[in-house]
């Protein structure tokens, strides 16, 4: 049932709004609104019991198992929320001045110090607020590079066939077109491909390395080297950062822009869809672009770095410069973290990884690249099941969710038939992996014995399997009071 | 080993499985001479006990006056059970609802969004969020020039008094793509955006797009509903960017003129979300039934079980990157789910005539502060129309040593100066006092300012 | 599964400890533990995990209608426990000096004043730390202002058999028999039984009133004036204040001594059986004998009262004076209410009451005083389908669990058979009570045509019926190490 | 109407279906004389921003300095995660779990609860909680006497170096059920409580139950082996009161002397319980099995559910009020049960290592602190015995105006003067630092300290 389905014309939570509201003066009649706005109306005991429940309905790491892949779905200190939530944090107006804010602003300063060191860039910008936006923000900084340098031939963004959607979006959005480099059969970039693609319309190179497919590409100083030897640039982008974090560092591998997702490698909340943060680090021909604000140190204090510092910056890239409550409980998690935990996220997400490949691999699943190491994630392919069953990667999905084991990320990367990319991260236990891998060995055997079974999962859901097509064809976004009548006896 | 679950013989035993020989070894396929080791420019690890020393500390440094400041983030009282609830683990630590199933609380969650933001701009369709209100902008005029087929250019109208950030973080985005921002400036007597001096701008390609700004930066009322018909008049489709708290009083936009605006979007701060230096926010975005799959972002829908139930699901996702690729309607992937479940609890605590109470003494707080400011000799009001719930004043000092004089010696920020951003406004202060400012407050501002002003 | 099942030796949550630990040095060797404790050794996220799942296992205010009867599970406003844990009163040291303690006393002290106004009473203390120790609290001082002048010969405390079991329990705590009065078929006292049982051996008389039946005693000022005349003591059992709040006043009832349930009539959390706080109030007379601390302002500040300041108090409750935390939360809870909001909780309270008793009537079930209004609470009796369809209130109760209620009280008061004894709160919808009466409606129908469905219930919950009986002839009252090896596999 | 839902046409409808014809008819069986109106003297209703505004005034104030003060309550680190998760509103809106299958999360938590408690004890059975350390000491007497059937008395041995208002409170419990407390006192020189003292005390009658403090009030370390076996040698039995921190390290009550301990309780605030003033702390009570049907308070058991499944309940409720009314073990009925929670959730955390961790941390930066305090000229340990993590000191001045001082000047809360409570220790302060104390803090109290009595 929707909140507006318990709606009652009159009821309030009346503690909740200021007592003495005196009609609005000085507002012309013809700019005010004519019908009130139909929100639920409701007492507070029933929006408490209402969004209580309704949490209950959903996985998230601090119920189940969440190897969903290339998200990074590790524990997310509780610490860090309660920090980040202190008043002296929270409160501060975003346009208040510097002195009351050299806290927040120090945070942000060592935050920016800490993610240089590890990733081995030359000056860092925390303004993006998310994955896609440092992205953007990245592919924007090539983009004013090549300008810089009068350089107005390159309009092509090398993408491998493997990559994140994120990327050719976001390289579109620059004005680039997106052009796809195959995938080896290891799993490595094609070099030939490459090379054979290369040229003076070449921008640059977007790479995750370890890649979407979860092996590290072995060939990358080489990638470099033909991709900078055409005049192009290379951006890494840091969805799989955690597998490597403390090992090797983007800057080492000839990286010249990336972007880091705070809400995976660092730990922020992902919030059921955000809200993220996406720091983006350069080298240090590509630092006059950084987005603004920066945070500087000066004497005792700290300033912001905005356009009348930063000249050449490429601008702002949110109102206010930045979801500051994000980074700060990401600055929280690296100092726990500390120098030396660092590489243990690294180790600990990849012998899990790894381990549970093996263990999948013994069970008789089928790697996408058995020959390889996984790195923090791997895949494993279902085409023999679906062809043998009948049961496909999402069948498989579904029914998990019955063995209280949220699914793995389904068909991505688009080249492995049937693909199940799984990312256990280092906070698991030993004991949740040998789960999992009973829990598809147990699916396996029903897909085997009673295939409508596993079809027809999950079966133990708040609901069945959902209509998408319906959804789509028949299209409801919004909660009116016309519906109201027909099904308001929603759930 | 914060966060390690492993014991020595887990990873004996995980190493024995995997038939390597430690754990190093799994890194043997990374070049040996990229590898790094510990930096010690990184600080060495600090138990959650002296992490919130240090952060307890940090934060006490920052704790803020009695704060006057509005200019597009508002201080306004969040109710507890908005945060108690929201961050409860299987809202804050969940993901992406891709897993319909097991997501039917955030997809629940995001669908009662939808439906309170529709309600609130009447319009027909809402996405789930994006970053904040400028970067809903920037989404909203490229999809505006990606659906409005009849225009061939890509030339968007933009009004001079619209938030300075907005302007600028629109111009980051939207450029790369061709965009060509025309600003169009206000009456220097009004502050309003006059729809004469938007049709000297017009120009013979078209436009895609106008934005129109209720209220503008100023907290000026715009003339709404003859900019949305001249909007529409000149081919172009009306893209409002509004305060949402504001359309608890004012003319949605869905309203504005003869068909009303095409898309709406803003920023969601002011439904409880903390100020926060500037975010985590979350921008919203409206539109008509027709343009829906222009749409940037998430969109949930509701649909039914295979036992006939209704239930949840992301809907339209042949929009997005991880379908389209580099032919989605826009990059946005992670958006401002936990923000948004925030919101969607305050609204529902609020309800209509508790948004409606909130808008109104915010606005007559205003309105009492300015009346009481406006008492003292130069002090004025800068514009002549109409406001909601900000003021920009005219001072008979610089506003900037003002400001610095009433935060050391009242203890308050009075406000944001205006010349930093409209170089011709260097003599004004934009002020505003939302229902969190007490009569103390407000009269201590009172009493200081005309202190400051006596002493000149 | 319990957390002791998932531990294994080494694994830690190591941000949450001292880092730093150095071998205790003075310690003599004979006194050192030699065995370590066998505490859970798991990481923070499988703590999380578990207690975050258990919760869900749970039925609570916050997510069911909760109608347990005596019990006021009425909403527990959320900003009260934010305002509770603000730093400056969860970080106090009990015996910090006042200077850093007038905040807290301030509150302590309006909260005073609020229950003397509110309950007619001349003066309050806050000390007792529940409703039990608060009629300890009561009795006790009953017991001193007898000692006080000289009465020796007072034995008998005078019970009514409806009265809840701490009654006759705390009064033997105190040394006094319990005498039992008879309740007349109308559901008040029996006033001739009493009139028999008074005399000089009579302590005095503990009352609910509202009673436990759910009626208001209309004859409460004749048995005031009987047990006075007696030269016995009236003591209000507060716990159905909830009812009567600012409708009328124990102390213009002609009570002496009262205790309150904060956690019942002021909100405060439940929180899984406490902490409650039990506040006493008193007429003038028995003033004397109150238990320290007590707040008293003094000029512009606030101090504690002590045995210093009070020679004849009965002394301390507890080690620090009471459950400070919680009396913090009814004071926000009060000052939510206001002076027009106290009579509005009884007000609606009574309402959902009777129209809850209206309806189970109108849809045929049997009420234990159906010629009395009920108050906040009322009473239905189930001996009719006991008989006819073998059914018990205990089944019923346990099917509700089912229809996604809370069971009533069963089985309380002893003298109603198979009944239920239900308090809906001020707090619920009309939709809530609406849906409690169909589900009771659906109940009944499936007794009549499918008994052992009800007699199995719960079925929907994530245990079946609990052997109560193996409970207690097989004492399991604490995980151990060789339990671990027989059956671990718990949940 | 603050947390009312009721909307007028409810209000009717409802009245029409209980055939009133208002709210007020309903209260038509109070006698009228009887009735009473609004009461000025409580304030009018605030809204729950303008009690956040007051709350958070007040609480500003109380804000404190470092804190060297134990004496009974303890400033420890709580983890964030403990109370995040204790006051989820499963937990803390949930009540006594007399519905077991409805109520397995908070049934669970009290059973894990009690297997931590028998853990460190070194006992077989534990409740679920008393009031605090006062009342379980109480309680435990009142269960020794009535457990002890050898005995014809009911003479209690309590040493006077138990905490003062543990003794008080006990007094005022179990006095009123004929207990006889006798104080047996400390040794001036090593501040135990010697064999010989309580042997001079013993009395013809015999003794129903000998209390051990361990460590005691001063923080001393008591002989506990031969106070357990005089106390069973004279057919008394044992009753421990114990700091549950230190039996991180301590022996466990159930094994001192020959025999063990027959009953422990204590304090479990150190276990994620804030300060607060004092409360809501949770006191513990462990015994052997064969008192187990003595003991107060609530317990619970594990069986099995109609599956065959383990499960949790309530067990033993034959002990208890609401069954047995007059003749029940204790009164109580509500206990602390949401503390428990969050002592449960600090201890899984903490895990062993982490628990001798703490206790460790405390002992060394207590034991540091009054080394450098003791360097000073006229300081020195005012006891001989071993302590744990306590400590009481002599001064050269008087205590109470060192403490004020050391707040004035220093900002610190530097210990609990003992001339309040012992006369003859009026010289005297008991002091401790929490794994909580910095190094700068405790230096900052050695050089207050050292400028306080050279001014002198």
């Amino acid at each position: 049932m929707l909140i507006h389905d318990q709606s009652r014309p009159g009821r309030r939570a009346s503690a909740l709004a200021p007592s003495q509201a005196p009609e609005p003066t000085g507002i012309p009649a013809q700019l005010r609104r004519r019908e009130r706005p139909r929100l639920p109306e409701v007492s507070e005991l029933q929006v408490v019991r209402h969004y209580t429940r309704l949490s209950q309905q959903n996985f998230s790491i601090d119920t189940h198992f969440y190897p969903l892949g290339s998200c990074t779905m590790k524990y997310n200190p509780r610490v860090c929320n309660s920090l980040a939530a202190l008043p002296g944090f929270a409160e501060r107006h975003p346009l208040a001045p510097v002195e009351y804010g050299q806290g927040v602003m120090a945070c942000l300063h060592d935050l920016q110090e800490i993610l240089k060191a590890v990733t081995g860039m030359s000056a860092v910008s925390l303004a993006p607020a998310a994955g896609a936006q440092g992205e953007l923000t990245g592919v924007a900084m090539i983009r004013a590079y090549h300008l810089a340098r009068g350089d107005h031939a390159r309009t092509e963004m090398l993408i491998p066939d493997a990559a994140h959607g994120t990327n050719p979006a976001s390289a579109v959005m620059c004005g680039y077109q997106a052009r796809e480099i195959p995938t080896g059969p290891d799993g490595d970039v094609d070099v030939e491909a490459l090379r054979a693609a290369v040229g003076p319309q070449t921008a640059g190179i977007m790479l995750t390395n370890p890649s979407t497919v979860g092996v590290f590409d072995r060939n990358i100083e080489e990638i470099a080297g033909i991709v900078h030897d055409a005049g192009g640039l290379l951006y890494y982008d840091g969805a799989n950062l955690n597998a490597i974090l403390g090992k090797v560092r983007p800057g080492d591998m000839g990286f010249d822009v990336i972007h880091m997702n705070l809400h995976k490698t660092f730990s922020t909340p992902h919030g059921g869809g955000g809200p993220g943060a996406g720091p983006v680090g350069v080298s240090a021909r590509v630092a006059p672009y950084l987005p603004v604000p920066m945070v500087e140190r000066e004497g005792e204090g700290y300033r912001w770095l905005t356009e009348a510092d930063r000249p050449e910056t490429i601008g702002r890239m949110t109102t206010f410069g930045g979801n500051m409550g994000i980074l700060l409980r990401a600055y929280v998690y690296a100092r726990m973290l500390g120098r030396e935990g660092m590489a243990r996220a690294a180790d600990f997400a990849t012998l899990n990884a790894n381990y549970l490949m093996a263990r999948l691999q013994q069970a008789g699943f089928e790697l996408a690249y058995p020959q390889r190491r996984a790195s923090h994630e791997f895949i494993i392919t279902l085409k023999h099941e679906a062809k043998e069953y009948g049961v496909t990667a999402m069948d498989f999905a579904k029914r998990l969710l019955d063995h209280g084991f949220h699914a793995p990320t389904t068909y991505f990367p688009l080249l492995v038939p049937e693909c199940l990319l799984i990312e256990p991260t280092e906070t698991e236990t030993k004991e949740s992996l040998d789960g999992f891998v009973e829990a598809m060995i147990a699916i396996r055997r029903e897909a085997q014995e009673d295939p409508q079974r596993v079809k027809d999962a999950p079966h133990t859901m708040p609901r069945r399997r959902l209509d998408e097509v319906r959804a789509a064809r028949h299209l409801d976004l919004a909660w009116t009071p016309q519906q109201a009548d027909e099904d308001g006896d929603g759930q | 080993m914060p966060f390690i679950p492993h014991t020595d013989d887990d990873i004996a035993a995980m190493l024995q499985t995997i038939g390597a020989p430690s754990i190093e070894a799994l890194f043997d396929e990374i070049p040996a001479a990229l590898r790094s080791g510990e930096r010690d420019e990184i600080p060495p690890a600090l138990s959650e006990q002296a992490i919130t020393r240090l952060m307890r500390l940090r934060a006490q440094g920052d704790e803020q006056p009695s704060c006057f400041i509005g200019a597009g983030a508002y201080d306004h009282y969040i109710p507890a059970a908005v945060w108690q609830i929201a961050t409860r683990g299987e809202y804050y630590s969940a993901y992406t609802p891709y897993q319909a199933e097991a997501s039917q609380g955030t997809l629940q969650v995001l669908y009662e969004f939808q439906s309170m933001m529709t309600a609130l701009t009447a319009l027909d369709a809402s996405n789930t969020s994006l970053y904040d209100g400028a970067t809903a902008l920037a989404e909203a005029l490229l999809m505006a020039v990606r659906a409005n087929r009849r225009c061939k250019s890509k030339r968007v109208l933009i009004p001079r008094a619209l938030h300075p950030f907005y302007r600028r973080t629109v111009r980051t985005i939207v450029e790369p793509q061709g965009l060509e921002l025309i600003e169009v400036d206000f009456d220097a007597a009004s502050g309003q955006t006059p729809v004469e001096r938007c049709a000297a701008l017009a120009g013979d390609q078209g436009l895609a797009a106008v934005v129109i700004n209720q209220p503008n930066f100023f907290g000026v009322l715009e003339a709404v509903d003859a900019l949305t018909d001249w909007a529409h008049e000149q081919g172009a489709l009306a893209v409002a960017v509004v305060n949402p708290l504001a359309l608890a009083l004012l003319t949605p936009p869905g309203e504005w003129g003869a068909a009303g605006a095409d898309i709406a979007c803003g920023e969601a701060q002011p439904f409880g979300m903390p100020l926060s230096s500037g975010g985590p926010y979350a921008g919203f975005l409206c539109s008509k039934q027709a343009l829906v799959r222009q749409m940037p972002g998430r969109i949930v829908g509701r649909t039914l079980d295979a036992d006939g139930k209704p239930g949840f699901t992301l809907t339209l996702q042949a929009r997005e990157q991880h379908i389209r690729r580099s032919k989605a309607t826009s990059n946005i992937c992670t958006n401002q789910g936990l923000m948004v479940t925030a919101a969607t609890i305050h609204l529902a605590l609020l309800g209509t005539e508790g948004l409606e109470q909130v808008a109104r003494t915010c606005h007559a707080n205003t309105a009492r502060l300015c009346d009481q400011l406006c008492a003292l000799p130069g002090v004025e009001r800068a514009f002549s129309g109409a406001v909601f719930h900000e003021q920009a004043l005219r001072l008979p000092q610089a506003p900037n040593t003002v400001l610095e004089r009433l935060a050391s010696e009242a203890d308050l920020l009075g406000g944001c100066a205006l010349g930093e951003h409209y170089p011709e406004l260097d003599d004004m202060l934009l002020v505003c006092a939302t229902e969190q400012r007490t009569e103390e407050e407000m009269q201590r501002y009172a009493t200081a300012l005309a202190t400051i002003l006596n002493a000149a």
